[in-house]
């Protein structure tokens, strides 16, 4: 699976992409934001903080409930700043 | 010209050679232009804004940016739609977004220009970083361009 | 640059000029401009519009513009804004009138434009005469225009 | 007083504007229209019409009742259609 992040996370994180084989019970955004959030820590913090991490699936913005499949493009990010 | 134009650059523009050009491509029956300019602004005159760094997500934004147009003609009834946005470092003043919409009737321009902003406001996915003299810091998200964005969805 | 510029004249203009000049003479918090334009539009395009004449009341034209435009500063906190209008004998697809508004948020940019056009629409001592092949003929006054009109009244 | 005349009520008065001296009686905007409906039929006609002419005195918008003085500009036009 691919995830990508955006911004300060991407500067938290200190990449801007990682391929990831998450265990089997990473069934949803929710779960793979705790299972990133376990190899990085500031990741956890910015989780921990609510509404701050958003999430786009397959370039779709989706919900933390939202079902992941292993060739899923996952991507992080704060609320978008454009325009 | 295509009915929604969508473009996404690293280059600089002129809002005025995006507005002729887009002008000259209307047919006999558009009577009303309109169109926005976004510029990187100095929040607070005295903050001392030096540059501004636009990251996008490569792909995503395309694809938002091509849904929302079409999303504007079918709903305002436009004629034609441009959205033209940068990316990567800009000074003050430069131009950052420009949206045209056309249409036989001012009304429906006018709505639909709001709408495009509205939505590359709060779902294009674009973050500023800012360039000051303190250091660089990111733009957090305006709770006014939410409640903008909202009063759409019906 | 005043803050509120008014020009009526007979002489055609380019309307992405007028955009850009008006962007370079804005302030480093400007963060909005928005920008209208009104084109000679064939009404059913199969109607065979030649040319429009607008005829105008010189004197009031300037002064009635020169009172909304100021009113639209200060009603919508506007840095600036300009409002150019042509008259005289006009082919198809050229510019009739020019607005455009700077502030330091769109919103205010969007709404003062939408009222000036409003009232320029309504209130500009502007009369315009269509030729077609089958002759000449007045435009009648639009009654949606009288209630895009009355919205702004409070 | 002098009377100007717009649009489309310029081609039926036949002029662009006039000198005119009107009697004691004409006081407001809707004596000054019957008046002038006198020397002009097609004037009157449109008048008429409710709604159809408007009126604007030293270059401000008024209504049928506003007071007229010898020294006011008076012009009367078709609704406009500007823009």
């Amino acid at each position: 699976m691919k995830v990508r992040y955006f911004a300060w996370l991407r500067q938290r994180t200190g990449c801007t992409g990682e391929e990831v084989d998450p265990p089997e019970g990473v069934r949803n955004v929710a779960d793979l934001m705790a299972y990133l959030g376990g190899r990085h820590p500031r990741f956890a913090e910015a989780c921990a903080a609510s509404g701050v991490v958003r999430c786009a699936v397959n370039q779709e913005h989706v919900g933390p409930e939202h079902p992941l499949a292993p060739t899923d493009e996952v991507a992080f990010f704060p609320p978008v700043t454009g325009g | 010209m295509a009915r929604a134009l969508v473009q996404v650059q690293e280059m600089a523009f002129t809002p005025g050679e995006e507005l002729d050009a887009f002008i000259r491509a209307g047919r006999a029956d558009e009577g009303a232009v309109v169109s926005f300019t976004g510029l990187v602004r100095d929040m607070a005159l005295n903050d001392g804004l030096k540059a501004l760094t636009l990251e996008h997500y490569p792909g995503m934004t395309e694809r938002q940016l091509i849904a929302i147009a079409d999303e504007a003609l079918t709903r305002f009834g436009l004629h034609r739609c441009l959205v033209l946005h940068r990316y990567g470092r800009m000074s003050l003043r430069e131009p950052i977004v420009f949206v045209a919409t056309s249409a036989a009737h001012r009304g429906s321009a006018f709505e639909a220009a709001c709408f495009l902003m509205d939505w590359l406001k709060t779902k294009a996915p674009f973050w500023k970083l800012e360039e000051t003299a303190e250091g660089e810091r990111w733009v957090d998200a305006r709770a006014e361009d939410d409640a903008a964005a909202a009063r759409w969805v019906s």
